[in-house]
């Protein structure tokens, strides 16, 4: 498939598994850990401050890879539960639902990794998430305004973000 | 051009011969010679004499007819004197005149005629001449008269038939000798190819005595080719005649071809067969020991054809439009322009010479033979030369052989200055081209010129010229061109000993940015005096120059062999300035690193030194310059042991040591700080450098900001990089900086109070208190300025009120109270102007202060800006020293006080009939009219429209002069009033009773005058405060007129309720005729009255007439009176008394209080309303 | 030669030139920062004219030239022409660019004041953008100025972006 | 064959002149180059007279001297090309060519970053003997 | 489930947005001349147009994996094919092969025939010293430490200098783990 003349936004997007707005939120973290995009579209309660709550989030994760890495059947030696990885390196999840949600995550090489987190029942959204990656790239990286590293602050990304995400949900 | 012979540059003209009666032939020829085209006349007094002028010569025959002997034909191609021979020798007619007398005269005489005849026609037939026979009556010699009239007719008939006859006769002539060797030509009749040139030639010729160039051309043309055909095939000379013979014939040909077709105005023809013309024999260059003759005889062709060119041009139209004509673009305009032609014959002239010069050198054996070329002359062929044997009484040619011939040549060649004609050629063709402005091809001619100049030895002619070529080559950046041309000028210099061009030429020479691929060039050049421009070049001058600088090397001069240094006794010291060439030698960017910087405090200057000189080289110290001199400073190169020099403003001068001061392509940038003590702009001037101890350059300061890109080369050996390491200073450094003056320390207060009134000189105090400083040299400036911008005074200004145009005025200025400003004030004021004022401030201490006090008078009421400025410089030594400024400004509004007017009354209960007033004028302008001798009233009142309270002193009427003053009588009624006090917004009135006397149509009565001053509270102090201000006003001028009748009314003072009393009109007739005037009387109704309502009556002429009325008051109070129309009827003008005047207060009973008194407060009250 | 690179080529570099001299070289000296960007600008201006109008005819007048500039040479760079052309028949022209390449990705969020690391006030956001977008037009300025007075046309040339991403370039020439 | 080939600035100064002859005339050829300038400006600024088209960048012959013939050519940069050759009848589509192929490189050469207005190095225009 | 394997090169740059390379080589050559003017120092020079190299590296590194469908850059040997085959071709439109492996895989060579960031340009005498490519060895730096190598980048050849390619040594320092980025502590 073939993405983007210029910032048209060609490809048409992977169609939604189930119909019906179910995309709770969105967090992108880049491989310092830092966060660069909190973007919610209904979460009912909220408990912690941002920041906990992202520290939350990549904890979360963080501890997540390293533990399906650890049981990882299929690779001989493994390091240590929680010694750090390289990005991509072992295995890696791509979601896990529980009876509420439904987390799909995606991490680039380059460490950017993205959390969607919609209705349980949501299909898969590896392609959604490599979508989104890609308008990260149009948008956000493209951007001269933006400074690697930095919280994204961008109107274009966002709107197309959520018109996308209104899409696949 | 003119060493061709005179018969060849001009077009040949017609020859006659007349014989016989030489008294005629004077007035014959010059009547000829008028004709168009004219005839040239051969006069001969009698026939004989014929014979002799045309030898019939046997050898010359074969034009007449074809010469057996061919040899006489080959024996070269033009005969050197025929065309000559046929323009002034052999004519195409022979007119023989008789007198008549000899013709019937006696038989000797008639034979004598015969045989002179018979041998004429002997003589001409050879040449078929055509012959004339003009018999001359003249008559009986008794009565002269007579006969001279006849003869003067006849001569005269004669002479005008004669014209024409000869002319065609003429023609006819030349056209069968034309004829007669065209045909030989096409039937190819002729043994040899010189003859056919030759006849060629000839019929050429003769077509031109018959003006038909057309024909002329073919023939010419045909020659022309015919010869050029002759290179291979002729071998009658040898090699190298032959060449010469041919190329002279040629070029007369081409000569004769070019003339024709310039002089038609073909030029763009004329240039194309020119061109042919060279390309055809360029190459033909000949052996080579006389290649000499070839250049040399290419230079002359293009030296004549530019003459022939420049000639004809002129005529022609402008070159541009030729070149649009010409459809082949391969034309180009410089082949139109003589200069072009011009500058390649001095090219081929220069060949000429140095091939000349290589053959000479070649032959210098032969010299001593030289003397055999003497003998050498031109022989009777063109081109062809021989060598005169000398036999007896009988010369005769002997041919030469070639090497004979070369002799010769190279002999002639010796006795020219070739490089006098070549500079010659060179500037014709230098002139025209800066004519054109074509000033590149120009500077090339300048270029040769400077350089044979400079050959032979003329140097100031030849710097002179280089200089101005430079220029151009710098100024466009054409290095490897203006390297050659330095070089000369160096050398020139050099010659000259001039050491400082000489030093300038070189460096500037050293720095130039010689690319290293055209150096590589050059060094196949045979270049001149500079040598190849090349790196090792500019090195090797670099460094020679640096011998010079320090003193080791030496000029050695042509002319005086000491060679001249650069030492104590002459110093070399250059400027170098923004437009110098030797910017590239040494540029100093100098930047301020603040723009604005406080008194006292120091701020760094950057100073960055560049030079292209090829090599880095040390200057011994640094002068920078200031326009503060105070902030000069020297910069010492620490590894140069400093000699004597710069030891004499080492004291002043603060000095800075600098570990090196090694100049070259990369900035050199020294930062030091500075501390300006002056206020005002600080800029530096020029950084100096020292060379060894006599050399200085000096170069003026650039600030990087606005630096001038250098000369248009580039130096590519180098990133241009900026003077000064911090780019922000390198765009926005400033070779100067502003020194803020000191914040002052002294007070300048304006006491102003309350608006000014026009007229009054308003007062403003002054102040100047000092806290902290002293005031030195003190001085205030004082200037007016009208706010609203509009000027402060009129030139045109008319109302006689200010008789200055000036609407606010400074007056002048006192100084401080207490001391009486009369003699102190005074000699303090140095200039008050109208609207400027300068005042010089006494030395005050601090603490102290001084005082004075500004008049200003207002003629308009507008509103004035004040502005005062001090002065003042805070110490005492210099008064040049930057002082301290304060400005103070005070708007002041200027009022009118004061507002006057003025308006008449009628006398009271009188009424004059003023037909004007009456039935008006339509044209009649608004101006009051009063009635002559008649007392009338001018109530003047003054109002006080200001908002202070002010004294009036006085109210008068004063007339302008005095026989106003005379013909009418202003007197205020009652006696002079005291000072009344007016508040604001009041109102003051004064009656004054005038009574015209003289009987002017319009009166003047002057100006109203009111003296007023403010009212300065109770105590009058002696201040100017409460002076008196005098207003005036014009009062309008009043017509008079004398009224015929003048009705009066009369009654009683007053009535009382009841009882009767009499109401008296009296009409009184001024005029000298009987007045019909009608009376109608309205019913009043608070009065009961008797008697008729209409009346007609008549007055006489200067009388009075009275109509009484019984009235019975029937009300009380003012009461209106019966009013009256008073009708005229000799002016039909009707008019009634105002009602105020026709009222009547009515008592209802009898009052008692004394009437006189009401009576005239009412008058007062009456009037006063 | 018809060679071709990525777009991102040229937007990186672009992106990272500019940022180098107006945050590391001159963070605090922002004209000069702006001097040397359009420097850059205008060498390259120079030689592009150069390149692109080699064998074409020589134009008459300014207005041939301004033109030029709008069309094909334009068209070389971005693809398009500029969009609408105005004058005032006194030496200035306004070339106007609707969607002018270099910023179609310019984009900061206003409603979005401030983040974590330095919270800005949204105001201070938006100039701090409009500072860092008005730099990058310095290159495309010089890029006109240095083809224009390549093309013997002296003139200034100013950006105005108050509607992104349309961007007007105004061409005062000098006489 | 060429015997000069140079390349003026828009000021009439000398970007770059190159000569192709052993003999030892390269300062003529220096003149020859610049007094062409005269005729340039003389077309240039007179354009009535100038190519057989209106503003065409090949201005023809300039002006035959004795043994040359120069050409001239008018970038819309201000910049002249000047072509000096020696053989006399050369057809003007030839020149033309060259021209062409010369402006070519000279552009290749400017739009080195580090190119100086002066020197420059268009070896590559040797041809056309 | 895998990831689609890497796309080609040719394919990406064919469908990516292109612009003229002049435009991008005479930009390049004005910065690198603005450059020396202003910092006057080549050495100087080199630090800074490596500096700009890294930080594009970052940028252009996401773009790279995006395009690419790059999932995973593990090995070093592959991930510098990766570069060499796609990376350089869909933004330079330009191929470069890598050669001369060390022994133990942590040191390669870049080799570049074609270069288009050189066309036209000429070193002058007085840039010797001046590494003008400079910012490709900074960009691939920056790029391969966003994918957590720590590299070093040298030139071992260079056209402009003479040689007869371009040859960009690359070696790998270490591989730098994902560390976690709090304090465990709250």
């Amino acid at each position: 498939m073939q993405f983007f003349g210029g910032s048209e936004i060609s490809p048409s997007p992977p169609a939604p598994t189930v119909s019906g707005n179910n995309a709770n939120m969105m967090y992108v973290f880049n491989r310092n850990g830092i966060c660069l995009l909190y973007r919610e579209w209904n979460r009912p309660l909220r408990t912690l401050n941002p920041q906990q709550d992202h520290k939350l989030m990549f904890g979360l994760l963080f501890s997540l890879k390293s533990l399906t890495a650890k049981m990882d059947p299929t690779i001989a030696e493994k390091g240590n539960l929680g010694v750090p990885q390289l990005p991509g390196q072992g295995c890696s999840f791509h979601s896990f639902h529980t009876n509420t949600y439904k987390l799909s995550f995606m991490e680039t090489p380059s460490g950017i990794k993205l959390i969607l987190v919609t209705h349980p029942r949501t299909g898969d959204l590896r392609e959604s998430l490599k979508y989104i990656y890609n308008l990260y790239v149009e948008y956000v990286v493209k951007n001269p305004l933006y400074s690697p590293g930095t919280p994204i602050r961008s109107e274009i990304f966002n709107t197309s973000l959520d018109q996308y995400v209104r899409s696949i949900a | 051009m003119e060493d061709y012979p005179e018969e060849m540059r001009s077009p040949p003209v017609s020859l006659v011969a007349v014989a016989g009666c030489p008294e005629l032939h004077q007035a014959i020829s010059a009547h000829l010679h008028s004709l168009q085209p004219p005839i040239n006349t051969l006069a001969l007094p009698d026939l004989s004499k014929i014979s002799l002028l045309i030898a019939p010569n046997p050898k010359d025959d074969q034009s007449s007819n074809p010469d057996p002997v061919a040899s006489s034909g080959s024996a070269g191609i033009l005969k050197r004197d025929w065309l000559l021979k046929h323009r002034t020798k052999i004519p195409a007619v022979v007119a023989a005149f008789f007198s008549s007398d000899c013709v019937s005269g006696d038989p000797a005489q008639w034979l004598q005629l015969c045989s002179d005849l018979d041998n004429l026609k002997a003589v001409i037939r050879a040449r078929n001449i055509i012959l004339v026979l003009v018999v001359v009556h003249s008559h009986s010699k008794d009565d002269i008269t007579e006969d001279r009239m006849l003869a003067l007719r006849k001569r005269a008939e004669i002479d005008s038939k004669l014209g024409s006859i000869f002319a065609e006769l003429a023609n006819t002539y030349y056209r069968d000798e034309g004829r007669r060797i065209k045909t030989r030509i096409e039937k190819k009749s002729f043994s040899s190819i010189e003859l056919h040139v030759r006849y060629c030639f000839k019929v050429a010729v003769y077509a031109e005595f018959r003006r038909d160039w057309v024909e002329a051309i073919r023939f010419y043309e045909d020659a022309y080719h015919t010869v050029r055909e002759m290179i291979g095939t002729s071998t009658r000379l040898p090699a190298i005649q032959r060449l010469v013979e041919i190329k002279t014939v040629a070029e007369q040909v081409h000569f004769k071809i070019s003339t024709l077709l310039l002089h038609g105005g073909k030029i763009v023809e004329a240039i194309t067969w020119f061109r042919q013309h060279n390309a055809s024999y360029r190459k033909l260059t000949g052996a080579p020991e006389a290649i000499f003759l070839h250049w040399e005889w290419m230079s002359r062709q293009f030296l004549v054809f530019a003459e022939l060119l420049e000639t004809s041009s002129a005529a022609i139209q402008s070159i541009s439009s030729l070149i649009a004509g010409t459809t082949e673009r391969s034309l180009t305009e410089w082949e139109f322009r003589p200069a072009n032609y011009y500058q390649l014959a001095a090219h081929y002239l220069k060949e000429k010479r140095s091939s000349l010069e290589i053959t000479v050198s070649i032959s210098e054996t032969l010299n001593e033979s030289d003397s055999s070329a003497d003998s050498v002359v031109p022989s009777v062929y063109v081109g062809q030369f021989a060598r005169l044997i000398e036999q007896g009484d009988a010369f005769l040619m002997h041919p030469l052989t070639d090497d004979e011939y070369i002799h010769y040549a190279i002999a002639e060649g010796k006795r020219f200055q070739d490089s006098f004609e070549i500079i010659a050629l060179l500037k014709r063709s230098y002139e025209s081209f800066s004519n054109l402005e074509v000033q590149r091809m120009g500077a090339l001619c300048g270029f040769q010129m400077a350089r044979e100049y400079y050959v032979v030895g003329d140097f100031t002619n030849a710097k002179q010229l280089f200089d101005g070529v430079a220029n151009l080559y710098r100024q466009e950046g054409w290095v490897t061109l203006l390297w050659e041309v330095l070089g000369y000028l160096r050398e020139c210099s050099r010659k000259q000993d001039q050491m400082k061009n000489f030093i300038e030429y070189s460096l500037e020479l050293a720095a130039l940015p010689v690319l290293s691929d055209i150096g590589v060039q050059c060094s196949r050049i045979e270049c001149g005096p500079a040598g190849p421009a090349s790196i090792e070049q500019k090195e090797l001058i670099h460094r020679e120059v640096f011998g010079f600088i320090g003193g080791e090397l030496g000029l050695t001069s042509v002319t005086t062999s000491t060679d001249l240094k650069v030492t104590g006794d002459n110093q070399l010291y250059l400027e170098i300035d923004l437009v110098s060439p030797l910017r590239v030698v040494l540029l100093a960017s100098v930047a301020f690193h603040e723009q604005i910087i406080k008194p006292g405090s120091s701020t760094s200057i950057t100073l960055s030194l560049l030079s292209h000189l090829p090599l880095t080289f040390e200057v011994d110290q640094l002068e920078v310059q200031f326009n503060q001199s105070a902030c000069n400073f020297i910069v010492v190169n620490s590894q140069r042991a400093l000699l004597d020099t710069a030891n004499d403003d080492q004291w002043s001068h603060r000095v800075e040591t600098a570990p090196s001061l090694s100049l070259s392509n990369r900035w050199l940038r020294l930062t030091y700080d500075i501390k300006p003590d002056q206020s005002g702009k600080l800029e530096c001037i020029s950084v100096i450098a020292k060379m060894g101890p006599h050399f200085t350059i000096c170069c003026r300061a650039e600030s990087p900001a606005s630096m001038g890109d250098l000369p248009l080369w580039k130096f590519e050996d180098r990133v241009d990089a900026y003077p000064t390491k911090d780019p922000a200073l390198a765009f926005t450094g400033q070779k100067a900086t502003q020194v803020e003056e000191p914040d002052p320390q002294v007070d300048l207060n304006l006491g102003a109070s309350g608006p000014a009134f026009v007229g009054e000189s308003f007062v403003i105090p002054v102040t100047v208190a000092s806290r902290g400083h002293a005031v030195h040299f003190g001085e205030l400036k004082i200037n007016l300025v009208d706010v609203r911008g509009d000027g402060l005074f009129s030139p045109r200004e008319t109302e006689p009120i200010s008789l200055d145009s000036h609407h606010v005025q400074l007056l002048g200025m006192s100084g401080p109270e207490g001391e009486d400003e009369s003699n102190q004030g005074v000699d303090k004021i140095k200039k008050i102007q109208d609207s400027f004022g300068l005042v010089s401030v006494p030395f005050l201490n601090c603490g102290e202060s001084w005082s004075c006090k500004l008049e200003i008078k207002w003629h308009r009421p507008k509103p004035v800006m004040l502005y005062v400025s001090l002065g003042y410089s805070p110490d005492s030594h210099d008064s040049t020293a930057q002082k301290v400024n304060i400005h103070k400004s005070l708007q002041i509004e200027g009022k009118t006080a004061i507002l006057i007017s003025h308006h008449f009354m009628l006398p009271f209960r009188q009424d004059p009939l003023l037909p004007s007033i009456i039935k008006p004028v339509p044209d009649s302008d608004q101006v009051a009219t009063l009635p002559l001798n008649e007392t009338s009233i001018l109530i003047v009142s003054a109002k006080n429209c200001s908002d202070v309270p002010l004294h009036l002193i006085s109210i008068s009427v004063e007339a302008e002069d005095d026989n106003i003053r005379k013909s009418c009588s202003v007197q205020n009624s009652g006696d002079h009033l005291d000072p009344a006090l007016l508040v604001p917004g009041e109102e003051f009135k004064r009656v004054f009773s005038v009574v015209p006397k003289t009987n002017v149509s319009r009166l003047n009565l002057g100006n109203a005058c009111i003296r007023w001053r403010r009212d300065s509270g109770t105590e009058e102090q002696s201040g100017l405060a409460a002076s008196l201000v005098l207003t005036k006003e014009r009062i309008p001028h009043v017509n008079l007129e004398l009224s015929p009748v003048v009705v009066s009314l009369e009654c009683p003072p007053y009535a009382i309720l009841g009882d009767p009393f009499t109401y008296y009109i009296k009409f009184h007739n001024q005029t000298q005729l009987l007045q019909e005037l009608k009376l109608s009387l309205a019913d009043a109704q608070s009065f009961v009255m008797s008697g008729s309502h209409d009346d007609t009556i008549y007055v006489l002429p200067k009388s009075e007439q009275i109509l009484g009325y019984k009235l019975v008051p029937l009300a009380s109070g003012m009461q209106q009176l019966p009013r009256f129309t008073v009708t005229s009827v000799r002016y039909s003008a009707a008019f009634q008394p105002s009602s105020g005047e026709s009222t009547l207060f009515v008592f209802p009973s009898k009052p008692h209080f004394n009437t006189v008194d009401v009576e005239g407060k009412r008058i007062e009250s009456l009037a006063a309303e | 030669m018809g060679r071709e690179v990525s777009e991102s080529c040229v937007d990186s570099l672009l992106t990272e030139l500019v940022s180098t001299y107006s945050t590391r070289f001159y963070a605090n000296k922002p004209d000069l920062a702006a001097h040397s960007i359009e420097a850059i600008g205008y060498q390259v201006g120079l030689q592009l004219s150069e390149r692109y109008t080699m064998d074409r005819p020589r134009f008459s007048d300014h207005l041939e030239a301004i033109k030029f500039i709008c069309k094909d040479f334009w068209s070389e760079l971005f693809k398009k022409q500029i969009d609408n052309l105005k004058t005032n028949h006194r030496g200035t022209f306004v070339l106007q660019d609707s969607r002018f390449r270099w910023l179609s990705r310019v984009s900061i969020d206003p409603s979005e004041n401030g983040d974590v690391s330095e919270d800005n006030p949204a105001g201070v956001a938006e100039n701090k953008a409009s500072l860092v977008t008005k730099m990058h037009l310095n290159f495309p300025c010089g890029i006109i100025r240095g083809a224009l007075s390549n093309l013997g046309i002296p003139c200034a040339v100013s950006a105005d972006i108050s509607n992104l991403p349309a961007c007007s370039f105004v061409v005062r020439i000098k006489v | 064959m060429i015997v000069c080939v140079a390349v003026v600035g828009h000021q009439n100064n000398p970007l770059y002149i190159e000569s192709f002859t052993d003999a030892d005339d390269a300062l003529k050829l220096h003149h020859i180059v610049h007094c062409s300038l005269d005729v340039v400006d003389e077309q240039v600024n007179n354009p009535k007279k100038s190519g057989p088209t209106l503003n065409e960048t090949f201005l023809g012959l300039l002006y035959p001297t004795e043994n040359y013939k120069v050409y001239g050519y008018f970038t819309n940069t201000k910049v002249k090309f000047i072509l000096v050759t020696t053989d006399l009848d050369v057809r003007d589509t030839d020149v033309r060519n060259f021209f062409r192929r010369f402006h070519a490189a000279y552009v290749d050469a400017v739009s080195n970053p580090f190119h100086v207005p002066g020197k420059k190095i268009t070896s590559k225009t040797f041809e056309k003997g | 489930m895998a990831p689609a394997g890497p796309r080609s090169g040719d394919a990406i740059f064919a469908s990516a947005e292109r612009v003229n390379a002049e435009l991008f080589t005479l930009t390049y050559g004005a910065i690198v001349r603005q450059l020396l003017t202003d910092l006057e120092e080549v050495e100087e020079v080199n630090k800074q147009l490596d500096q700009m190299g890294y930080n594009i590296g970052i940028r252009l590194v996401d773009e790279f994996l995006a395009k690419s469908n790059v999932s995973r850059c593990i090995d070093f040997k592959e991930t510098a094919e990766v570069i060499a085959k796609v990376g350089f071709k869909m933004f330079l439109g330009v191929t470069a092969s890598v050669t001369n492996w060390d022994a133990d895989g942590t040191c390669c060579s870049i080799v570049l025939e074609d270069n288009p960031l050189v066309d036209f340009v000429e070193l002058p005498d007085t840039c010797q010293g001046l590494y003008y490519c400079n910012v490709l060895s900074g960009v691939i730096r920056g790029a391969l430490e966003m994918v957590s190598m720590k590299t070093e980048v040298t030139w071992a050849r260079d056209m402009l200098r003479g040689d007869d390619a371009f040859e960009l040594q690359v070696k790998l320092l270490k591989q730098v783990p994902e560390e976690y980025p709090y304090k465990d502590d709250e």
